[in-house]
């Protein structure tokens, strides 16, 4: 039976929490409200010898990025956390991340560059920079997801960098009732890294020279380990239900009362709670409503929504979104 | 599970022994950046090594007898000529 | 579900007490949920916590705008009707840290139950410092049962750092001990 | 000739860089006097252009390579590797300008970083570009030499006195005239940074690059020599707060020797010129002085 | 009648010719490959008395943008130009310089982060920060576009900062015979700049406080804005267009061969020219083929091409495109 | 009491910082030195709390106020305002770490900036974390006190030393209990910067924050007199290449006197106490000859 | 031209007169941040203004006869009372 | 159109060479258009630039792989066949900074005719330096006559700083009168 313990707490420190479980090596991180509480966690755990990582405390995210490109080359499992400005600043380091196939996790309580407020502007212009980005809807699915991520990421068919995205000021900093899972049943789920490769090792006797064929070639595989990465999220959400019996969805989508709907709602993230609320209260007025919770934002899981529009036969999906793309009404 | 592992072709290690360095060189050979081509004096050569150091590209090595230059690799900038105190080295134009 | 809303003062400790809450609920085997309108706590200014209670899973995760009853940390924030009643529910309940009477608040009239205790007295007497989130929570168990006095006890343990634990537990007992209903 | 004799060579040669491109030396000196057990990162510059190596190179954008350095040590220790030289090689752009604040915070850390700079004095590898290393009137592309502004308007800042204030281990410039001092002084970066674990240490080399600075490429040495020789490239070392000035010349040369040479000048009035050389022969008196004093 | 100079010039020098025309009064830029020469350029104007402005020599791209936003709040006409990595470093600072309001104008020969080829997908991570994104095909297109930028970006029914993009390494520095309009006639087409407000001013004698309402207010503005700057580009093309006799179809697109077409090509920025030759040799084939250039990506013409739809009947759209936007095949 | 008489304040309560917050107390009287003709930018830090100001404050991002004041000063003087003071006022997050290159970029090119740095030795704006200005072993949330590593591993930068290597015409350090010196400081920067146009001066003030900190905000005064008092917080000026020790107690008080009041340092043992005194006095004694000797 | 000007209401701008300023600290007082209250001893003030100088939000004004606290805007922190060279001034429980 | 690639080595001013064409050109009335290959030019490292010239406009920018001709301002380079001969089409031209003659380049076969120049003996008269873009221009105008002399000059005049004027043109002329062309 699988052991857990029952705590009350944010989302940042049910981020931090599994962010231990998973033994991570290296971190870096710097201080962004409403992240802060993540790194200051994961402070506490390194300096009581709870968790053996490496800790660099850099002195802004561009750098923190860097120092994660740098650790994630060494065949390392890596993590850092940060959101709005802060990830708008480490911009030009995020666009190179996936260029090195480096699995690198990063849990972000979304905000924008200047209002207190959940705001995807920060993440969504990092949609094209080759993360995988899984939305999560509460303070459990962040740990749930955070483990998950550095399965989903690590696997070879996928190695590319992952965001565990969450809303900020509201999922980060609500206490709420989360099962935390142990260390046994975590080591099970998630074995040690088993690095693809590892670009920078100097006890290799062989010398080897690292080559890159041209953009083209490098985006098409890119691509295609982002169709990969549907199957694997799926995968890591089966196992992960095996073991500690919680599942989203298909790990791609969560539907909720599909069944015979006539139209859903599209949601993300924290506000699915009230919008099940509304699709409840509508159901009992005795409308065909139902839900779909965008899980996976990138890979986009078109296939899901296709193959859940035909198996349930509703007619028009209504998208409730926390961003605006000026401009672009069309594009 | 899927078993769908992918090939990254992406990145791609080259092991370099002393064949492929050598193949590697060849395959770059800068001798066609050379205007003049610097030509050691075996006599007047008195092994001091400063060439050795001092060559930019490294091309130059300690020989038998005097410094002795690879041509395949040597781009012609003189540094060495300039620097040899007995100007043992003398730059002479290409062709 | 039961929505409080909590007020006090940078440096009085109102999120620790919604964790403390929360946590308490949760060793009880129900649902918790404590939303701290955020900002870095400026010591001496204003802050709200949000607090909700369920016997299942709570859903969504606004503010509160009308809330089925208050805490109040600080003595003179419990004196402004219109900061910490806003919106309050008629019939709601208030548990408040001051030495005045039920009766003088003006937005007694609209509740059922208020309770008051002298929480910075219970603080500066056991914890020597004005925190009064410990003290407020032993009010609040008195006043309305909704939480165990063990159960709170647990998670002061389970949440504070040990030299905080006995000083802590003490200024939630004698709170309760000293706290005063008066159904409206 | 050098007193270090390294076992093995980790650069190879051809490089891509320009005819007597005294970078490729800096670069070379310093990674064969390494060696094997050593990481480097080459952040955007005309390193860029140094070859292949016989070590890994670990990535970085042109902002950020104390930080990838920093990335890289961690992650290296967190493998297992506990006395691997970590190494970054940067243009002065990447040092005195876009990357200052990595450097900074790395150097605050204790980071086990062996960083090198090989300054040439402009943004090289972009077309000849001011930098905060270009000397006062120097032409470059964006300097240039106009009827109402002619060359760099204002003094250039000096990383090495930056990074003294950091109190770091190890603080040193180096002219490529002189390469047994040069490998000595990574060698003391080796044992002070690698193996003591004190922290990064900073290395400045002049590069005196033909193609930015417009002068006839077998003239690379005679310029490193000259720079030094008329105190426009003082070269000394700050040793755990020790202070020593390697190369002290009786007399300096008139600066002109230095300047004449060199296209990017060659517009410079002799007010400034003399101008010129006033500030570096006050900035040479306080080095002479703290040599005396000894820090 | 229109004075026009003939000269042979890059893309990145009509870019600087245009910006001195412009009588651009602060400038703040860094290098970077395509880019440099416009910045050379600039300094070369700069150091000899050619244009009267301040020069701001950044020690970086974030710095830069920064430095152009204080310049811009103190309402002077200013110019940036970067691009591929320079452009993702200043991403924090792009993403704020909408809500500044301030008409900034920066030319972007577009890169990748690494490869020394074109590709957008430095900008495109841009295309939702509130950037006006005009794609240009020539040298000639970009000085006269860059002039229309300006009038463009500084209308008070627009104050939105605007991108010029042109093909790095390909229209940046490709030579070509360009005409280079006369001081005068540029004086007519763009008046000196008229800020809407003042926002630093030191010489005011009534004190202000400025205060910005919530984040959806200024949301619904900006994409109010956006959506004015459609019309007002192509105003800008028409008056453009009467005195100096060129024009870019309506400004927002330009069709090609679009008569009685059954297909049309949908492209972007240089590529355009091989696209024409290829239209022109389908349609010697007799295949009704005709093409539309993008030349807002931002705002998004959606009208404009419905309208051309309408007008010319054609069936299907191809669209060739330079960027990738990993795992998001429906997003 | 203040020896300049401002005409008019600039600056109006409340703020919503903290009760007993010192930043408030030296964004007030720096700005209110400065008068009406001048601008301000704040980073994102404390400052962002300082409240309403009858001067006009342009916009930056946390990495970028040296950068966005150069461009205001550019900005400024382009539309006709040859003479406002441009002013920065950052905290120690904003100066040492992330904003640090932007400061360097702008002092190289000789900005006409007055860059005051409130140094309270954390990020106190995001719940008190480090900086390169925490004290070692102090507390902060990232450098907390755990069992195996107690509060911070390394000694901190000092941003008035890594200026004083740029060469700007001023260089201060000021303490809030001593207001008339810090006035005349930002007078003198005033003269300097705005007036002679000889570029950027840099003023950093110890920002005793209670709340981060650790004590009760009443002693914020103190605890500014007691970090001079032990050497802890030098007090001196480089005017143009002269330097001057401001405040010289005949006899440092023992620096226990200063750490005892104050709950971040709470767990620090003798050892740490004395070492850090003893790193103190060392810096102390430097300070000393150069007063000395003048520059 | 179609005359579609827009107006602006994400940027506001408040005048800030005499009244305006009044009413602005007004709406923000921050006197309920108070746990104690400092009270002026006017016969014991000597008129040094040191607390003018020291109060962090600059709310103490130089009187006619004492330093003179605005309570509207008075946070309570206890540094005039703390740095007072003649205890001429006492904090006070606020209530 | 016509299709011309240029080779040459960093330092010798090949950019330069095709910005002087392309002017010259636009002089003409004709269009041009001048594409580095670029990179930041290696002091020493081979360089690439291509050129069209056409009568109307030019709408593709592409590089070129299959040359009409080609400008070699390099005598090592120009005996380098499997670099600058690389795609040249059958009956092509060459125009070579060379003392050799053209029957000495081994792709001298398949092209209809050659000019050669001793474009860096050129420019050591009369620029001091081995720069030979400019004579290398000389050599083909007179090859090609695609080119006028008096357009080259006034391209000079336009692009280069006054105090390079004279001897550039000089460099022009007696490369023009220097060049030898073959018919193959
Ligand atoms: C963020 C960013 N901005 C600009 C560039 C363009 N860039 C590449 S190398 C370089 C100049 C390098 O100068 P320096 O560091 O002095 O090295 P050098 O080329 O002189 O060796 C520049 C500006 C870049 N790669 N990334
Ligand atoms: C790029 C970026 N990263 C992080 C932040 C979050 N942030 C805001 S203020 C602050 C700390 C400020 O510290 P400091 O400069 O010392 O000022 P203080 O708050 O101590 O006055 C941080 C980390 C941000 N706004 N932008
Ligand atoms: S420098 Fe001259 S003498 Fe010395 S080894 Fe080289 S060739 Fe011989
Ligand atoms: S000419 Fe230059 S590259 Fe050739 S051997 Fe001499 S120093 Fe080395
Ligand atoms: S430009 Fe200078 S530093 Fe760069 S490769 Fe050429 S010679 Fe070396
Ligand atoms: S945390 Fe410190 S600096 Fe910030 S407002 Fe409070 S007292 Fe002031
Ligand atoms: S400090 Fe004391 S004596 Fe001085 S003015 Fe204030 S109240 Fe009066
Ligand atoms: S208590 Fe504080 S805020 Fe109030 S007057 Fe005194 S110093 Fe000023
Ligand atoms: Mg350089
Ligand atoms: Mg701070």
């Amino acid at each position: 039976m699988v052991k857990e313990k029952v705590e009350f707490i944010t989302g940042n420190d049910a981020v931090a929490y599994a962010v231990k479980l998973a033994r991570v090596k290296v971190i870096a991180a710097y201080p962004i409200t409403p992240q802060s509480p993540v790194t200051e966690k994961l402070s506490e755990y390194v300096a009581n010898g709870e968790l053996d990582a490496e800790f660099i405390k850099v002195e802004g995210e561009h750098s923190c990025l860097a120092a994660m490109r740098g650790a994630g080359v060494c065949g390392v499992r890596t993590f850092t956390a940060t959101c709005g400005p802060g990830l708008m600043y480490a911009h030009e380091n995020l666009e190179c991340v996936h260029r090195d196939r480096t699995p690198l996790v990063i849990a972000v309580p979304n905000r924008s560059y200047s209002s207190l407020f959940p705001d995807y502007t920060d993440s969504m212009c990092e949609a094209t920079t080759g993360f995988i980005q899984l939305f999560v809807e509460s303070a459990q699915e962040a740990l749930d997801t955070t483990l998950q991520g550095f399965r989903i990421a690590e696997d070879h068919r996928v190695l590319m960098p992952l965001m565990v995205l969450y809303d900020g000021y509201v999922t980060s900093h609500t206490g709420a009732t989360v099962r935390l899972p142990s260390q046994e049943d975590v080591d099970k789920f998630l074995p040690p890294f088993k690095p693809y490769v590892v670009r920078v090792d100097p006890s290799r006797s062989e010398y080897i020279q690292w080559e890159r064929p041209g953009v083209p070639l490098q985006e098409m595989e890119h691509e295609m380990a982002m169709t990969n990465a549907k199957e694997v999220i799926k995968e890591a959400n089966e196992e992960y239900a095996k073991i500690f019996g919680r599942s989203y969805g298909d790990g791609l989508v969560e539907p909720y009362r599909v069944e015979d709907a006539d139209v859903v709602l599209v949601t993300m993230a924290s506000m699915t709670g009230t919008a099940r609320q509304v699709v409840d209260a509508l159901r009992e007025k005795g409308k065909n409503v139902g839900l779909l919770r965008l899980r996976s934002f990138r890979p986009f899981p078109a296939e899901t929504f296709q193959e859940l529009q035909k198996k349930y036969g509703f007619r028009a999906m209504g998208v409730c979104e926390r961003d605006v793309t000026h401009g672009c009404n069309y594009g | 599970m899927t078993e769908q592992k992918i090939e990254w072709k992406t990145l791609r290690g080259r092991k370099l022994d002393e064949e492929a360095i050598k193949k590697y060189q060849e395959g770059r050979a800068v001798w066609a950046w050379r205007v003049f081509k610097p030509i050691v004096d075996e006599e007047a050569c008195r092994r001091c090594w400063l060439c050795v150091d001092y060559c930019p590209e490294g091309v130059i090595e300690k020989g038998e007898k005097a410094a002795e230059i690879n041509y395949l690799l040597c781009k012609g900038c003189g540094v060495c000529a300039e620097e040899c105190p007995v100007e043992a080295i003398k730059m002479e134009r290409e062709r | 579900m039961m929505e409080i809303r909590i007020h006090g003062r940078g440096g009085q400790g109102a999120v620790t007490s919604s964790k403390l809450a929360g946590l308490a609920a949760s060793i009880e085997g129900k649902y918790g949920q404590g939303l701290p309108f955020y900002g870095f706590e400026r010591r001496g200014a204003p802050v709200e916590v949000y607090l909700r209670f369920d016997e299942k899973p709570i859903l969504i995760s606004s503010r509160i705008y009308e809330p089925d009853g208050i805490i109040v940390l600080d003595p003179i924030l419990a004196e402004l009707g219109n900061v910490v009643a806003r919106g309050l529910k008629e019939g709601g309940f208030a548990v408040l840290n001051t030495l005045k009477d039920p009766e003088e608040f003006e937005y007694a009239g609209k509740l059922s139950k208020i309770a008051t205790v002298d929480a910075t007295g219970v603080a500066l007497k056991t914890l020597r410092a004005p925190i009064t989130n410990t003290a407020i929570l032993g009010a609040f168990a008195k006043a309305t049962g909704m939480l165990k006095l063990s159960s709170l006890e647990e998670a002061i343990k389970r949440i504070l750092r040990e030299r905080f634990h006995k000083p802590n537990i003490e200024a939630l007992r004698m709170a309760y001990d000293e706290t005063q209903i008066k159904e409206m | 000739m050098s007193d270090i004799v390294t076992t093995e060579r980790v650069t190879i040669p051809p490089t891509g860089a320009c005819q007597g491109c005294a970078m490729v030396l800096i670069a070379r000196h310093t990674l064969d006097t390494l060696g094997r057990n050593s990481v480097v990162t080459i952040p955007a510059s005309c390193g860029a252009w140094s070859g292949a190596m016989l070590i890994d190179r670990g990535p970085t954008q042109f902002p950020s390579a104390a930080a990838a350095a920093s990335g890289i040590a961690a992650g290296l220790r967190a493998a297992g590797h506990k006395n691997t030289n970590v190494v970054v090689i940067a243009g002065d752009g990447g040092t005195y300008d876009i990357g200052l604040q990595a450097l900074s915070g790395a150097a605050e850390r204790g980071e086990r970083i062996i960083y090198v700079c090989q300054n040439n004095q402009a943004y090289m590898n972009t077309g000849i570009q001011r930098s905060g290393a270009t000397p006062r009137w120097a032409w470059t592309t964006t300097t240039p030499v106009g009827s109402v502004q002619k060359g760099k308007l204002v003094w250039p800042k000096s990383v090495p006195e930056i990074m003294e204030a950091h109190h770091i281990p190890l603080v040193a410039t180096a002219s490529i005239h002189n390469i047994p001092d040069l490998k000595r002084k990574v060698k003391l970066a080796q044992r002070l940074t690698t193996e003591e674990g004190k922290g990064l240490s900073y290395i400045e080399v002049l590069n005196t690059c033909p193609t930015g600075w417009r002068y006839p490429p077998e003239k690379m040495i005679t310029l490193a020599r000259l720079a030094v020789e008329t105190g426009f490239w003082p070269v000394y070392e700050i040793v755990e707060g020790k202070f020593k000035l390697n190369m002290k010349p009786r007399k300096l040369k008139p600066l002109k020797e230095f300047i004449k040479l060199q296209g990017r000048f060659r517009h410079l009035t002799d007010e400034q010129i003399a101008e010129t050389e006033k500030w570096v022969h006050a900035r040479w008196q306080r080095l002479l002085e703290r040599d005396e004093r000894g820090y």
